[in-house]
């Protein structure tokens, strides 16, 4: 879709044409997105819709047998694509933060909470050991961890889920970055404890101007704390749109079968049935062609065999299938 | 992928061939492994000088044809091996699934034995054992086998208690299942493929300790020609002969390098990680 | 607990077979010899009072006279434990010090024929009996190269095979085990964590996976000198060294049960003591234990 | 309509770990999982249960079922103490209380064909072999696995989650049981498979008429399936009552909180602050009075020194709070 995406030059992250493949099984498939300054873009899809791996990529972190492919990879107005692991290293966790979904297991058990803060500031900036001490409990208390000068003792067993997922918040941001990548961050949480979590990833995006990619299988996510969205299906971007225009005017018929799976107050009343999206998400070969979801479309012709062009409904919302922009008013 | 298979490969094939020959041993001799004949000591190997082809592997100290022995020492390390992997199994497997299934105070007994057969030095008691009941083929299986359960009790209990906790064996007892059916239907085949591991992984210590012992004098008796007491036999003219003992100690290092193999091709294609 | 039962057991094993006079004396000694000898043994008394009245004198370090050496046992073996010791000492050295970084380079270069190699090693370590090694030690650094003595351990270069025997004994286990904890350990969130904040890949493999990698491996080389110990017996017999586990296998070989009971229960209280020092040092390492 | 199930004082502690301390002082902590709850479930009702994890509310699902024993309390099922319940009794309770658990994937035993899973509860109930194969085809029918015949001899491994979550279903159904308990049953499942399993419950409940108890962590999951929703907190039920009611009017604060907590797949909610902060207290020792104190911005002196006591704040809903309790309310 990389026809809507040229809208600015000055992206923090500008990704074409990004592909991942493990063995021969492609889970990424040539994905264009951008997140500018001071927003939030959501990548949203269900499990094995290639959405990690979309992130791990964007940050050179992918596992091994994984091989990744793309044709640009801004950041910041440079092209870190071909950088070699050593340059790759350096902007990580200095300029792009990340954290992850399980922040049980993402901190290391073995070190305190201080020893892992501060070895960020260490390595970036050259820090002294108080020095960066003194930077990690200012983080800390910003993210709204209690006692930070406490905690930099304690381990993360010693720790709830909630307040380890600040910690991991506070330890992406203590450099000051200016893109924040985050992989279902709020995923293995308990909903008061998502709740307190999204809103401050939210302030810390608009006190920071940080450029953020959510990833996320939650579309009740996606609609609290999202500008832009792109939903992704069998590793490919099949809709993509700011926030109001997707939630407003859903077009593909795999993001509408989404949205309808939903129980939402006040939407759907006792006694409605929800809708459900037959079969299961096809793992995709290389050399594949066509809508991957056409197998489960109710909307499917022939013509879905072949490459499908993106269409637009809006200029700033575009979708990939056949049908028109408009053409799910007639049968709602 | 098929790379991969290639150790597994190997240790069938050895394990294959030596339990194939230990069975057939008796047509496989080309001489009579017990019968001595003094004029003909420590004939050298075939390949070396002095040897002649009618004894391929030489003779050993009392004119016996090497190579029979040879033969017929596989029959018995692969009978120490599975002899004692059949009763230690038994006992290691049962102890384990009960405390592993049964937790609290089964449990603790479990672990509690265990704990006191790992704090018994086994060559020493197994040695002393063999010493005062006296050597036979019988009672050095019976005494490896009674002293080497504890490392399927430990595993099979770790097994069991992760089975136990999915959620497919609460469903069973919510179906009514009784605890009998739960053991032999639910838990049991879900752990088998880590007991097959472990099973190597045992059959190997036993063969090597059926050797040591035997090369320590308590093991199998003379003039049964097990590896390592062949390796025994002939240490006192190692200096003179060294193939006396290369020969029989290759034999037993190839085995059980064979049963590793297994062992670890089975761990890794049935899933089952047991290193820790 | 578990040391009463080692001590019942140890005391049954050498009772079990009851003929302990006939095994002293020689089986054509005479009745009245070996009615003599079992008085003189306290043999005829019940076995409860024999054995209280043992268990109440290895309690005190009296383990009674050998029946061979005609010497105190506790002498004994105050003689022969510091060689054994020493010996299972600088193999479980030698078995860290050859297994942990194989078994980092092993785990880092996973999967390439760098892996495979440290692998095969491994497994063929496993596979190789003891004493055969031992033998085969001899036979080429003893008499074909004529570098190292085969046997005894007149001076330090005497330690050498030996100790490279024993710590055979642990090695691959300990390879295994480094090797897994490393894969496991570079595969974990927290090191994509560790990745994901820009650290050099050295404070990455040194910092964060191996700590977590080497606890247990720390934890598990006590354990691992309980085995080296207990396969002391064999070394020694082979190398001709006058250590405990020697004195036992002589001991055995002769019927000298004050000196078999004693060494077995050296040998369990050793290691259920260094069962108990891997448990702490396992919970001292790893701070999820600690404060338990 | 009669009772099914009726629990007093239900409760259930697990010992924890001591620390040495502990031991030498001979204290036995303990986890208060599920501390004195009352509750009854008529014939034919459905029932929402919801709360967090650490909330106990899986435990309850447990106790009801026997699958653990209580520590204290009683807990009649038609009638009869489950706890006498052994031999015959015992076998017919268990086919007449069925369980649906959240892992699809592990709660279907790999080494068994599909056939052998539904076949299970009929083998131990003594149902004849032959009257077997047309009880599992009627199950599979009823879970909309019609085709019976196309998963029969395939084992776990070979279905998708969505498909092993109706197996499990025909496997709870195919004994014809007169309670359901089903915990979590779609939270492991992506949204377009989740809305099958929802619709499939809710049918299951129209037309066998089953009394049923559904736990989750998702109050409008819970709306969609069930005419009534209890919501716990910590070990004890903190509200009540008819589910619309409990939505549209939450009494107790950690109700209204779950509400808001759970972000909705549309661009209007409210993003406004949660009524409690913080994450869930330590269920060794919890908060006296009333546990919810310690997150609560409402909470005052007597919260501290009274466990607040169910009352009705509506003809049929009911909640645990001083707030809300008449002595309060006339005050206020």
């Amino acid at each position: 879709m990389s026809a809507t995406l040229k809208r600015s030059t000055n992206a923090t992250l500008e990704v074409e044409g990004l592909r991942v493949s493990f063995g021969g099984m492609e889970a990424v498939r040539g994905i264009d997105l951008s997140v500018e300054r001071g927003e939030t873009h959501c990548l949203v899809g269900e499990s094995g819709c290639g959405k990690s791996a979309s992130a791990l990529a964007i940050m050179g972190l992918l596992p091994g047998g994984a091989r990744r492919s793309v044709r640009r990879l801004g950041f910041a107005g440079d092209e870190i694509g071909k950088l070699s692991e050593r340059r790759m290293a350096r902007l990580r966790g200095d300029r792009i933060g990340m954290i992850f979904q399980d922040p049980m297991t993402s901190l290391n058990p073995a070190y305190t909470i201080g020893s892992q803060m501060t070895e960020v500031l260490r390595r970036h900036r050259g820090l002294a050991r108080d020095k960066a001490a003194e930077r990690a409990v200012a983080m800390l208390d910003r993210v709204g961890v209690t006692a930070p000068g406490m905690r930099l003792g304690q381990f993360p067993h010693q720790l709830s889920g909630g307040l380890r997922q600040r910690v991991m918040i506070a330890m992406a941001l203590l450099c000051e970055p200016t893109l924040l990548i985050a992989d279902e961050p709020t995923t293995a949480l308990d909903v008061t404890v998502q709740a307190q979590t999204l809103r401050l990833l939210a302030e810390l995006q608009r006190e920071l101007g940080l450029a953020v990619l959510l990833i996320t299988h939650d579309l009740g996510v996606v609609a609290r704390v999202a500008h832009r969205v792109s939903v992704m299906y069998a590793g490919e971007i099949v809709e993509q749109a700011t926030t109001e225009a997707l939630f407003a005017a859903p077009t593909h018929p795999y993001t509408r079968g989404l949205l309808d799976a939903i129980p939402v107050p006040g939407k759907v009343r006792r006694g409605d049935k929800l809708g459900s999206i037959p079969g299961i998400v096809p793992r995709i070969p290389a050399g594949f062609v066509g809508c991957a979801f056409r197998d489960r479309c109710a909307f499917a012709e022939p013509v879905c065999a072949s490459n499908i062009p993106p269409q637009f409904a809006s200029p700033d919302h575009a979708y990939r299938c056949r049908m028109a922009p408009d053409w799910w008013r007639a049968t709602a | 992928m098929r790379t991969r298979q290639i150790p597994l490969l190997v240790g069938a094939v050895i394990v294959g061939v030596t339990a194939l020959v230990a069975l057939a041993a008796p047509l496989l001799v080309p001489h009579d492994p017990f019968a001595q004949n003094l004029a003909q000591r420590y004939i050298s190997p075939a390949w070396m000088a002095g040897g002649s082809s009618e004894h391929w592997f030489g003779t050993d100290g009392l004119g016996r044809d090497y190579l029979s022995r040879l033969i017929l020492g596989a029959r018995i390390s692969m009978l120490i091996g599975v002899a004692t992997i059949i009763l230690s199994g038994t006992i290691g497997t049962v102890l384990g699934v009960l405390g592993g299934y049964f937790g609290g105070k089964v449990d603790a007994f479990v672990m509690f034995i265990v704990s006191c057969r790992l704090a018994i030095p086994l060559i020493l008691v197994a040695l002393t054992v063999v010493f005062m009941v006296g050597s036979s083929l019988t009672v050095v299986v019976l005494t490896i086998g009674l002293l080497l359960w504890e490392r399927f009790a430990v595993v099979s209990r770790a097994v069991t208690r992760q089975v136990c906790g999915l959620d497919y064996v609460a469903a069973a007892w919510a179906a009514g299942c009784s605890r009998l059916w739960i053991i032999t239907r639910e838990v049991l085949p879900n752990i088998v493929h880590h007991l097959v591991v472990i099973a190597t992984v045992d059959m190997a210590i036993a063969i090597l300790l059926e050797a040591s012992l035997s090369f320590l004098g308590l093991g199998v008796p003379p003039p049964l020609p097990s590896w390592g007491l062949m390796i025994a036999e002939g240490k006192d003219y190692m200096y003179f002969k060294p193939w006396v003992i290369e020969i029989p100690g290759i034999a037993l290092a190839v085995l059980v390098l064979g049963i590793n193999l297994l062992g670890d091709g089975l761990r890794d294609s049935l899933g089952a990680n047991t290193d820790r | 607990m578990v040391c009463l039962t080692v001590l019942i057991l140890s005391f049954g094993l050498s009772r079990a077979s009851g003929n302990l006079a006939i095994s002293i004396a020689g089986a054509d000694a005479s009745a009245e010899d070996i009615a003599k000898i079992n008085h003189e043994l306290g043999l005829d008394r019940p076995l409860p009072v024999q054995f209280v009245d043992w268990a109440n004198r290895a309690a005190h370090g009296d383990f009674g006279e050998s029946f061979l050496f005609h010497e105190k046992v506790s002498s004994l073996i105050e003689e022969h434990l510091p060689v054994t010791i020493t010996l299972g000492l600088i193999a479980i050295a030698v078995a860290v010090v050859v297994a942990v970084p194989f078994g980092i380079l092993a785990a880092l270069y996973e999967g390439t024929y760098i892996d495979v190699a440290v692998g095969v090693v491994a497994l063929a370590g496993q596979a190789i009996p003891s004493f055969w090694l031992g033998l085969m030690l001899i036979l080429w650094f003893g008499v074909g190269l004529q570098w190292l003595p085969i046997a005894g351990l007149d001076d330090w270069t005497g330690y050498i095979l030996p100790s490279i025997v024993l710590a055979f004994v642990a090695i691959p286990v300990m390879l295994r085990m480094t090797r897994s904890g490393m894969v496991d350990a570079m595969r974990s969130d927290y090191v994509r964590t560790a990745r994901a904040k820009g650290l050099a890949r050295i404070s990455i493999v040194a910092k964060h996976a191996l700590r977590n990698a080497a606890m247990p491996v720390v934890a598990v080389s006590a354990v691992q000198l309980g085995f080296i110990l207990g396969g002391s017996v064999v070394t020694e017999v082979v190398f001709n060294i006058r250590g405990v586990g020697y004195l036992a296998w002589e001991s055995i070989g002769k019927g000298d049960f004050p000196v078999i009971q004693a060494v077995v229960l050296l040998f369990s209280i050793i290691f259920v003591g260094l069962t108990l020092l891997s448990d702490l040092v396992g919970a001292a390492l790893d701070p999820r234990l600690r404060g338990r | 309509m009669a009772e099914l199930i009726a629990a007093a004082n239900l409760t259930k502690h697990y010992p924890t770990s001591r620390t040495t301390r502990q031991m030498l002082r001979g204290e036995r902590p303990v986890v208060r999982a599920v501390d004195g709850i009352d509750l009854v479930i008529q014939r034919g009702e459905s029932v929402g249960l919801v709360g967090e994890s650490g909330s106990g509310k899986t435990t309850v699902g447990r106790l009801l079922l026997k699958l653990t024993e209580a520590s204290g309390g009683t807990l009649n099922f038609d009638g009869a103490a489950v706890s006498g319940l052994s031999g015959d009794s015992l076998r017919r309770f268990r086919q007449q209380a069925q369980l649906v658990f959240q892992n699809p994937f592990d709660s279907v035993n790999p080494r068994f064909t599909i056939r052998r899973a539904v076949a299970e509860p009929l083998i131990n109930t003594g149902v004849p072999r032959a009257e077997r194969d047309g009880r599992i085809a009627e199950a599979m029918r009823l879970v909309h696995l019609g085709d019976f015949h196309r998963y029969a001899d395939k084992h776990p491994s070979e279905l998708s989650g969505g498909q092993l979550q109706r197996v499990v279903l025909a496997r709870a159904l195919v004994g014809r049981p007169s309670f359901l308990v089903a915990d979590e049953p779609v939270s492991m499942l992506d949204v377009s498979v989740r809305a099958g399993i929802l619709n499939l419950m809710r049918e299951l409940r129209d037309r066998l008429g089953l009394t049923a108890l559904y736990i989750s962590h998702d109050l409008t999951l819970v709306r969609y399936v069930c005419e009534r929703t209890l919501v716990m907190y910590l070990g004890r039920i903190v509200e009540d009552g008819p589910t619309s009611e409990v939505i549209s009017r939450p009494a107790h604060p950690y109700t209204q909180a779950l509400i808001k907590a759970v972000p909705r797949p549309r661009t209007d909610q409210s993003r406004e602050d949660l009524p409690i902060s913080g994450g869930l207290a330590n269920a060794v020792s919890p908060p006296s009075g009333c546990r919810l104190r310690d997150r609560c911005p409402y909470a005052f002196a007597r919260c501290a020194q009274e466990v607040p006591a169910l009352l009705e704040v509506a003809p049929g809903h009911r909640a645990a709070c001083h707030l809300t309790s008449p002595a309060n309310a006339a005050a206020a």
